[in-house]
């Protein structure tokens, strides 16, 4: 398992294509649970950071990262800016230097996300947030190595499973037991991100 | 939905523009963000107080950058925090040397955006503090609670504070204070449609209420039946109460804060009931709010807020500014 | 309809109860009437200013009583005038011996009502004047033309000019020469509830507005399709204009009133764009008010007062009271 | 034709009753072309005026509706306060001393009543108020003396008459055309004032 700057940069793309794609729905799901921005925070965030990848050529991966990380923090603002733009930052920080990673060293970031949105929101596995998604995805990749095809689904089961969780952390958490039966939307939102790499991985392995 | 607006993308930056243009003398933006300060900021040794949040809370939070107030505000888009890059510019634009406050509602989003910022600056040389607000009682667990209306309080007590020159620790200590002593409760009657979704945040049958909402168009704490303005004021008022420690005797401030569709007259309402329960408890209200400090856009609905006064508190909210 | 209220008989004396429990220092009311004076009424040696109306438009009339303000308000039943026996309570109690000036909308109910209470006391010899507010451009011929927004500029001007010590004919002539230099125009997105009725005003769909509305929560002179905030801004500035003889170099004061649902973030747009007309027609814009000050419950919608400046207007409005 | 101190205070309960029982529609008529209060405004000033004249006892007709007009001033506001009011202090005047009224004494109380109204108000007859009612009965009594039900039976008609009436004076003004296709609302209670007076009439007369 190999992932070119280029088939990262593609990531970045598709983040954002499924971002658009799915805007309106995360804004429901938020809109149930929530404030019902979070489909416009992503729209727009990763708006501008594949704007910002598309004007610029970059060769190490960390650089291009530390761009979209830096753009989602000052893009996104609410809770979900910090803690993309902070997840993004650590693995940026992990792939400072190379223009190729292998199954470890993307994990490495991945890790370092994680550690990210942990120290950030001080949130845990099954608190009902994003984490309840990068969390059991890590945990995958650290025991078995990159698999795109096995994240993705992975990622999709655990969204799912957020619906039965009532929030301890977010604005979800202020509505207690009324928050069970709802997806939380940045469960969702990292979801997409991980159906975007399966995507971009195949297709540039194609 | 039917607003007085150009485009859902315009709203903060319009709004900025209209308080800028209405207020010259007073206020002054910086280019190319969202923030408003004082038309004569930084001002010279004097500790600079900051707050802000999402936007929909007008006149919270630009509202009240002024003398004796808020050396600045940063708006995110409505219901959104602001970025740390947005709440660095104001900390750049107010800092006298003296330090600055940043006054910050306890929502993931707003401590995490303020806390970066507050990073950032401490990387630039400048001394900043945090005081982070909790006064919603809707929430139990005391660490959990949203910053709502009280957050005000804050803004005018510290402002007053900092006014007269006290140093940043001094005025940290006070607006601590402040938020240690500050409860709030919320009900709404009808929801708020946020510009970007274009729909309600939920929907209320006729007889029904939500109690303990929040300051962002959400549901509360629990759905009731609607019941008239003296048992909903009773209801919030003992909830509150139920969460302070006040004496026969003890002074407190008392604000009926409006959620922003609600007239004026159902507030004063509101404000009578409350004011005879807490003569009835034998406390004393040695001033009263009542209108919109802290709305949630158009929501139909009120919040009940009380601040325990001690002589300090007293005195700079009595000689400060609302 | 859903209201933070006791009972529909209740309202206006509750409300009136509650402004006086809440401003105790500020504010009295006379037993058994719905009148609020200032506290240390009469202000001996001082001409005194009485307004009023129907309830409903708060903080109109009572919220502008105090010092540089209006002396007394009489609040009638919701959107329906005062009797002349209540005017004629406040009259009695504000007046020094220096003289009562009435501030009164033209609207045939309020006219009535206060010409009554006028003709009363010069019965017991008060002297009392009159000044009639007929701001509205909604309505084309100038005599029959509403008092709206446009009032709380005569309270502010001539409340400064009484508090100055000028006798009740420099009053009077400062108030009419307000009244005849304000104009208005509204329009309103939807309805408010009359609580006596239960039901809305009137409905409109989703892409209607009426423009042109009064302070009632009646319907406006037209209904027409929704427009963006600065459209309509364009169309209520123009109306106002087309009826003023404004220069280039004019000196003016600008409201922005909010009727009472609609969001002080979407009142700052439209004020943004009513000061660009405003500057590009060369038009110096002293002084801007953005907020609610003339509401007509939880009306939707906005109006844009303009009032001409002379020197003495500008002079008594910087250094007035708001 | 003869109207005893009795009649005239059956007259007065009467007409409360007839506002209470049409207050909602009174009410909605003046929410098609004003601020919807009219009903609230009659049926409060009318009930306070029957609870007068059934605690005190009158020999004197213009006593009696001295006191009915001073409560209808000061209990009413609104346009209609003063206006109802002013015509039946006009009439009270007009009947003052009296303990019966003959035809020609009635009418001149009513002729009283109708300039009060017109003084007070500077409406004219077609302004589509409540003068579109009284001044065509008024009108009918002086021409032919007072028959009542014949007062009724006008009065009627003259309200229906205001329906396509473009409104001149009053709040229904504000509204210039739009005000056409609906009845003013001050027209009805004036009907019912003279339908409550042909009743009473036939009850007395019975
Ligand atoms: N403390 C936290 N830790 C981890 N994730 C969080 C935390 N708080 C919120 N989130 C995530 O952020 C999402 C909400 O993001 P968004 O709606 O964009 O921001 P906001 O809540 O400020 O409106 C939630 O669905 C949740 O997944
Ligand atoms: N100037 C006037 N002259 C005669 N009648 C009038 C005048 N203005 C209003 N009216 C009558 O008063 C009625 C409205 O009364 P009401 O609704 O009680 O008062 P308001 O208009 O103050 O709400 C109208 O239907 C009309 O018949
Ligand atoms: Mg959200
Ligand atoms: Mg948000
Ligand atoms: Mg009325
Ligand atoms: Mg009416």
């Amino acid at each position: 398992m190999e992932l070119s700057a280029a088939v990262m940069k593609q990531w970045a793309l598709r983040i954002n294509e499924k971002m658009q794609e799915h805007k309106d729905k995360l804004s429901e799901l938020d809109q149930a649970i929530g404030d019902g921005d979070h489909g416009h925070n992503m729209a727009r965030g990763f708006q501008e950071a594949a704007n910002k990848v598309n004007d610029s050529s970059y060769d190490d991966i960390g650089t291009m990262y530390k761009d979209i990380a830096s753009t989602l923090i000052s893009k996104v603002g609410g809770a979900s800016g910090p803690l993309y733009g902070t997840a993004f930052l650590k693995a940026a920080n992990a792939w400072k230097g190379r223009d190729v990673l292998d199954s470890e060293a993307f994990t490495e970031g991945i890790e370092a996300a994680v550690g990210g949105i942990e120290t950030r929101g001080k949130a845990s596995f099954g608190d009902k947030t994003m984490l309840d998604v990068w969390i059991p995805v890590r945990d995958e990749m650290k025991e078995r190595g990159v698999d795109t095809e096995q994240a993705n689904k992975t990622a999709a089961k655990e969204a799912e499973a957020t619906i039965d969780r009532v929030a301890k952390k977010g604005r979800a958490s202020y509505l207690g037991e009324r928050s069970k039966g709802h997806m939380d939307p940045g469960a969702f939102s990292s979801q997409l991100v991980f159906e975007a790499l399966a995507e971009v991985y195949k297709e540039g392995a194609s | 939905m039917k607003k007085l607006i150009n485009g859902v993308d315009q709203i903060v930056s319009e709004m900025v523009e209209g308080l800028v243009a209405a207020h010259p003398d007073k206020l002054r933006a910086i280019e190319n963000t969202n923030v408003i300060v004082r038309a004569d900021a930084p001002v010279q040794g004097k500790v600079a107080l900051i707050s802000g949040g999402g936007s929909g809370h007008e006149p919270a939070h630009a509202g009240y950058v002024g003398e004796g107030l808020l050396d600045a505000a940063v708006s995110g888009e409505v219901f959104t925090s602001p970025t740390p890059d947005q709440v660095l510019e104001a900390i750049k634009a107010v800092d006298s040397g003296a330090g600055v406050l940043l006054i910050v509602k306890n929502y993931s989003g707003d401590v995490m955006n303020f806390d970066m910022a507050a990073d950032l600056a401490e990387a630039e040389d400048i001394t900043v503090k945090q005081v982070v607000i909790r006064d919603d009682v809707a929430i139990s667990n005391p660490d959990d609670r949203r910053g709502v209306a009280g957050t005000t309080l804050v803004h005018m007590i510290a402002g007053a504070a900092a006014a007269e020159g006290k140093s940043l620790d001094e005025v940290e200590a006070i607006a601590q204070g402040v938020a240690d002593n500050v409860r709030s409760m919320g009900v709404s009657l009808a929801p708020c449609t946020v510009p970007a979704s274009g729909k309600p945040g939920f929907t209320l049958e006729e007889n029904e209420m939500e109690i303990g909402t929040g300051i962002h168009g959400e549901q509360g704490v629990e759905r009731r039946e609607l019941m008239q303005a003296d048992a909903v004021t009773e209801e919030l008022v003992q909830h509150v109460l139920d969460d302070m420690h006040l004496n026969d005797g003890s002074e407190v401030a008392l604000m009926i804060n409006g959620q922003g569709a609600t007239p004026l007259m159902e507030l004063y309402i509101v404000a009578r009931k409350a004011i005879q329960l807490l003569k009835d408890r034998g406390i004393h209200v040695k001033k009263t709010f009542v209108g919109e400090y802290m709305t949630s856009l158009e929501m139909t609905g009120c919040s009940v807020t009380i601040l325990n006064l001690d002589e300090e508190r007293k005195r700079l909210l009595l000689s400060g500014r609302e």
